[in-house]
């Protein structure tokens, strides 16, 4: 499993996360290359957007170490780790509907020119970088003072990812982008993710859907109550054998039986 | 094509997309659109029945722009913290602390002037960064911990005030302030010599009596008027042309979304709460040092003034959009009816009676816009 | 004929005191044929009060009415409108030396803070030694300056004296009981007027303690009135609000028409009225009265 | 298992299975928990500083009582608003409105005044109504909607009295009162033999001179307890026990998902917001019967009283989460504190700066227990 | 397609739906038999949920009929639409989560007992029935009072969609059910429709998995553009056509290559 051709771009070791009385990661650790699409797979609960919380700063880790290139980290806000090379698209909250493309692209890193003492949002500068990112990705903008609420789920996930790409985030954390995403939709997210991955950038999916995962994914690792199950390369696992491993391997027998094939 | 004649949009950005619309109407359609209408509407309405009341003339201008300029001074703060997604009820309350503050200290304990203004800026805006605080770190709505403020300040103030003096009133401030190096910043009045140019044309009338006789009858462009435009323009630009202005809007938009991409949302909001305070402590000098007096009850109900100006302006009352133009243009619409009505000789008690028409009308108005534009359904 | 006159108070929408002078004004404007415009601050904040007085200078009245209620806050806009040519005449509050000085015509009232000292004196000559003062406007600094001055009648300290009682009639009530039951030896009572008069009239009453407790109350309504004919309230102050109002804009019109003027300030005020001679009082209370 | 000792949970709810909690503390956690404390706490306080005072005679009791139960009244609506998802502002502005309407009719224009009550009552369920539409048909904020109403319902009122009675407080009302049907039901008192009778027992003190001497000084219960009482049972049962106490909850929690499976909600969501105004009117016919007076300034920030009261008890602001006990131990708390200051002798104004001190105390202590209870994060 | 063995318990013929300028139904006919399993397929924003809200009276069609057993009905109310047999279980809106499990139960259908004159809700048959429906999902309460926010993700919906067929539904309409769900809990939610279509039940599923929808569907039914692209019979429709059919047949071959198989 532990592949050393490339150093890991990050690497989380050990990690426990509680909350209160709830122990929400007991010890998973993973790490991520540079151009692969790491996937993590699991159950409702088994605390996947947790841990990825974890990496991008939102949580810090009850116990374990983070590595960056090797070297131990502490994020203490989102924007440390963001600092560090690490984005996050999250699946509801990746835009705010109310506010223009230009203005959600550079949310948090708005680029600035000096008039005299003062500093400005630079907004010819902004608006043109936003139109070609976004005409890159495929999405063509009425305008980029257009609302994002205009857009439709797959153009919000896109704009996010392509923001994060643009800002070179070294490792981009996707949690489930396409659960409520038509196929063309998912498509275009899956072949964004390609897209990034060819870049040299690791990516961390997160997903439901064996398909989609199987889809992109150059790893796979199943967490399972707050566990890490194992982690597989592609080719070395079947889909059949990493749903059963997702679900926990029981009772889907008899459910498989009646339905047909796997879900 | 089928679909093209049918209109029907396989996704909605590309049916957007097919209606395009004219730069004009692009130009046209922005939050404080219902404002800008507002005002045109109340001014016609003005000159059409109060024009020979004096109300355009220098002296009346001059008296609904310092109302319309009280307004906008805590509109400005109220419209910033509305958009970040807070509000505060306490603005009015506020403006009565802060005023009392400045006299006791300067008059009472005879502490400078200065020293007493500063005292008041920064008690407030601890107490603004205190709401703030409580709002963010309990996750308690604002309207309930402001609200809680709204009480303890008031009581506090009359409590102070008659604790130490006896009166719920405190005079005496024009005296002590004589000479003060930062009192003329809040109770001057600038431009004297445009007005005496002005009147000497003929164009503003003079007193015609007692020692002031031959002076024009508008002294001057108040403080109060300076504040509320710089603060208008500081916060428009804040707004629309800082970084900080987009984390304004985020941090209303979606607060988590925000925080997740890096925002300090909790920075923001705390901000934004020691701004409203700010304001209200500006509100309050001014009308101390034109007046020199303090009382526990000034700024009573102002906190809904605030609210409605900003309202009116076209903001969200759930945050994440609005513009300080239309705050600015909704507290000008409330100055000019409030004193208009009087110009017009209009029975005072149906003011609140037009105003809450115009707030209801005004919401219906800005709702209608900001679905045009945000494609919120 | 067809001057135009504006009085300005400093009392919000809803005081119900105020009727008295507005109806005076109506009155005095229908007899001289002027034109007569009432104007307040809607919530009794002064500032705004002085921003009224600026609007009412800029619209060129013949005259303006209008009381001192912060000298500090009013003297310069009201400086201005006399400058401007605009003969003021103050009422109710403030005191004739501060009228002359911010260059009335004349004054015509009782000022509260002497009204309220004369009642003081008077409940001393009565044998009171302690009060209790309702407050029903206690952020409004003018009302209070009553309870100051009775306290300083009296010759004891304002203290706790004075309590904060809202305006909210079943709130006055209970809290004046309240107030009592925790300090039963409690000599008098004055109220600031028929908002805290009559829930305290009631609260007496039920208390069993009406016609034995000192009551005092300023300003008359039909309740006070009543109280006062049956013992309840042993007098009340009456400035006669109706002369403030109706006065001056005779006083107006006619120096606006001939140039006469009273030599001398008019003082409406302080009367007490006690339970001789109530009839035309009875009739008019809250009206004209 | 690695599991069961790790206490790591595979799903949230397995989790929340293993830490049974016992009967008792099932039995505690409500929403009403945390104004049951505060009840407590705030008894426990007086009965410590001010029990010599006769705070807990019969006649401190009926003092604190009868303000607690004004405040219960308009609580009462105003929580069951608010759990149904909305609140009204305009609640003192309805109290001044509906009084007046009571006293101009009865007292100026001669109607009888159960006719005046019934006119009163009518109206004012119209104008909830009303409040109601348009919230429901603009999908504005309810906060926007009600505040325009405050002003417009208040500035009517003041400006109806003036028009047609040249005052703004109008009295007599007790005269033409005499030997009207319903009128007592709203002014009089009752259980005034029990008194006597306790008097005679020498629980209840007696008058010791005046005309009264001899009885006792509790005359009854007044009706507005009365009234108090039947609509806080009639609110509980309403909304624990009924379908439509369902349909409130699930109005309030989201409004969508309650309509999508056929709940009526704008149905009860203008209804609730009748109520709020029949509750205001309530308390508005009382005082009227009671004071034989009405003025259009009765009611000020009456809207916020009844407000802190029902989040004291427990009430979620954003709606879907409360209960009535808890608002009416809200009244009780606010009544209690607002009086038992006065029996302590305590500086009045003072008052505000506690009150305020208690609604943040409450609030921040009910969203903790609200979190025990639903699992909310 | 008409298959005629069965007459169709709900049918809904031509539907068209305006939206001010947009059209979001342009012509879409479905039939529910009893017992069958129809799946509704479509690209974000091809108007299923605009369909499926017409058939249970959220939205009033602008033209179109709607045939229960055979006679047209008008719903002006989503409670018209429950009362002629029509139960939806919206994706996000199934349940309010500060409210007991029994309160959303029974939601819109309290029980009631009279005492006198009045009417009361009648919890002790409330809290019984709710806890044995719960049971024969395979979901065992705490207590009855348990808020729903406590539950997970797939309970929930369990316990939406056993509301549905308690009451008698005849038609159970599902949005989405499955979009956020893991393996297990998706597993649970197509066992539960397998068992409710096994009833006699109608069920209408909608999603964008088509695995998920080859699992349990009986007819599939795809939706573009607010149109209908055709209606299938399970065995006449392999997963691959199903899915060409519901990205539009358009420039997904490329991507599929590149991805390699459905997603
Ligand atoms: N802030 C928090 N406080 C307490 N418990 C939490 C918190 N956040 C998550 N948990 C718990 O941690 C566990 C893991 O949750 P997490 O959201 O990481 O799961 P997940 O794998 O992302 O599930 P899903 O597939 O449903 O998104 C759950 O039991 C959850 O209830
Ligand atoms: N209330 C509404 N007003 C205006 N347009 C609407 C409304 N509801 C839906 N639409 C439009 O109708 C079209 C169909 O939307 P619908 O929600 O039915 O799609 P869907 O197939 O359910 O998509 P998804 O898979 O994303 O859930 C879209 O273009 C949408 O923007
Ligand atoms: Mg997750
Ligand atoms: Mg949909």
């Amino acid at each position: 499993m532990p592949d050393a051709n490339t150093a890991p771009l990050i690497e989380l070791v050990d990690i426990e996360k509680h909350f209160g009385p709830v122990i929400a990661l007991n010890g998973v650790s993973v790490s991520v290359k540079a151009g692969e699409c790491h996937c993590l797979l699991g159950d409702n609960g088994a605390g996947k957007s947790t841990f990825i919380k974890t990496m991008s700063g939102v949580h810090k880790p009850t116990r374990g170490k983070i590595l960056i290139d090797g070297k131990e980290m502490a994020f203490s806000t989102p924007r440390d780790a963001m600092e560090a090379g690490i984005a996050t698209v999250y699946q509801d909250l990746a835009m705010i509907p109310l506010m223009s493309v230009t203005r959600n692209f550079w949310m948090g890193r708005e680029p600035r020119k000096s008039v005299g003492p003062f500093k400005f949002f630079d907004f010819a500068e902004a608006n043109e970088v936003t139109m070609a990112e976004m005409a890159k990705m495929g999405i063509h903008l009425r305008s980029p003072d257009q609302a994002v609420g205009t857009l439709s789920g797959g153009e919000r996930q896109t704009v996010a990812i392509s923001r994060a790409v643009y800002f070179g985030a070294k490792v981009l954390i996707l949690d489930e982008p396409t659960s409520a995403l038509g196929v063309r939709q998912t498509s275009n997210v899956l072949a964004t993710i390609d897209k990034v991955r060819k870049k040299g950038i690791g990516v961390v999916f997160i997903t439901h859907n064996v398909r989609h995962a199987m889809a992109v994914g150059d790893r796979f690792t199943v967490l399972n109550r707050g566990k890490t199950l194992g982690t597989a390369e592609r080719g070395d696992i079947k889909a059949e054998e990493l749903q059963e491993l997702m679900a926990g391997g029981q009772e889907l027998a008899q459910l498989e039986g009646s339905l047909g094939g796997t879900v | 094509m089928a679909e093209t004649q049918t209109a029907a949009p396989p996704e909605p950005e590309k049916d957007e997309r097919v209606r395009e619309m004219s730069r004009m109407r692009k130009a046209l359609i922005r939050p404080e659109l219902g404002a800008i209408c507002g005002t045109i509407l109340v001014f016609m309405f003005f000159l059409g029945i109060a024009s020979d009341s004096g109300m355009f003339a220098a002296e009346g201008i001059i008296n609904w722009g310092t109302v319309s300029a009280q307004f906008a001074i805590i509109a400005v703060g109220a419209c910033l913290l509305m958009i970040a997604g807070e509000f505060d009820l306490s603005v009015g309350s506020m403006i009565g602390f802060s005023g009392i503050i400045i006299a006791l200290m300067s008059v009472q304990w005879g502490f400078p002037v200065w020293f007493a203004i500063l005292v008041a800026f920064a008690l407030s805006l601890c107490i603004g960064a205190l709401n703030g605080y409580l709002v963010i770190k309990t996750g308690l709505p604002s309207f309930i911990v402001t609200l809680a403020f709204l009480y303890i300040l008031r009581g506090l103030t009359i409590f102070i005030a008659i604790a130490t003096t006896r009166k719920t009133i405190i005079g005496g401030v024009k005296d002590v302030a004589e000479g003060d190096p930062i009192a003329w910043l809040f109770g001057g009045k600038v431009f004297s010599g445009v007005f005496v140019w002005l009147a000497d044309l003929g164009l503003v009338g003079t007193f015609v009596a007692g020692p002031k006789a031959g002076l024009p009858v508008v002294e001057g462009i108040p403080m109060l008027m300076i504040w509320a435009i710089a603060l208008i323009i500081f916060g428009h630009i804040l707004l629309t042309r800082t970084r900080f202005g987009n984390w304004i809007f985020a941090s209303g938009g979606d607060a988590q979304a925000a925080r997740y991409v890096g925002v300090p949302v909790s920075r923001v909001k705390i901000s934004m709460f020691m701004f409203t305070a700010f304001c209200a402590t500006v509100f309050a000098t001014c009308q101390v040092m034109e007046f020199g007096s303090a009382a526990a009850d000034r700024g009573l109900l102002k906190e809904f003034e605030a609210i409605i100006s900003v309202v009116i302006g076209g903001a969200l009352l759930t945050g994440g959009y609005g513009s300080v133009i239309g705050a600015a243009l909704g507290a000008l619409i409330f100055g000019v009816v409030q004193q208009g009505l009087f110009f017009a000789g209009v029975e005072s008690s149906l003011f609140r009676v037009f105003l809450g028409v115009i707030l209801l009308l005004a919401v219906i108005l800005n709702t209608y816009i900001r679905r045009m534009i945000t494609g919120e359904r | 004929d067809g001057e135009r006159f504006v009085l300005v108070s400093h009392a919000p929408d809803s005081d119900s005191w105020w009727n008295t002078i507005k109806n005076g004004l109506a009155l005095a404007g229908e007899q001289v044929g002027a034109e007569v415009e009432y104007r307040n601050p809607p919530t009794g904040d002064i500032a705004d009060m002085a921003r009224i007085i600026e609007q009412t200078a800029a619209s060129n009245p013949d005259g303006i009415i209008t009381t001192l209620a912060d000298p500090d806050v009013l003297s310069g806009p009201i400086q201005n409108a006399v400058a401007k040519g605009v003969p003021v005449i103050i009422i109710n509050s403030g005191t004739p030396e501060q009228a002359a000085d911010v260059g009335a015509l004349m004054y015509v009232g009782q000022p509260e803070y002497d009204a309220g000292l004369a009642a003081g004196q008077r409940a001393k000559r009565d044998g009171v030694g302690s009060f209790l003062c309702v407050n029903h406007v206690v952020s409004n600094p003018v009302v209070g300056e009553r309870c100051r001055g009775f306290a300083d009648g009296l010759g004891v300290d304002l203290g706790t004296s004075m309590i904060d009682s809202g305006q909210d009639p079943a709130e006055i009530k209970n809290k004046v009981k309240a107030y009592l039951l925790a300090n039963p030896d409690t000599e008098a009572v004055l109220t600031l007027g028929p908002t805290s008069a009559d829930p305290t009239i009631q609260a007496l009453q039920e208390m069993g303690k009406a016609g034995d407790i000192y009551f005092g109350t300023f300003d008359l309504g039909t309740e006070i009135v009543k109280a006062i004919k049956d013992g309840t309230i042993q007098w009340g102050i009456d400035q006669q609000p109706f002369l403030q109002a109706y006065l001056p804009v005779i006083v107006l019109a006619n120096y606006q028409r001939y140039g006469v003027l009273p030599g001398n300030n008019i003082n409406s005020g302080p009367g007490f009225i006690t339970k001789d001679a109530l009839a035309k009082v009875e009739e008019f209370a809250g009206e004209y009265r």
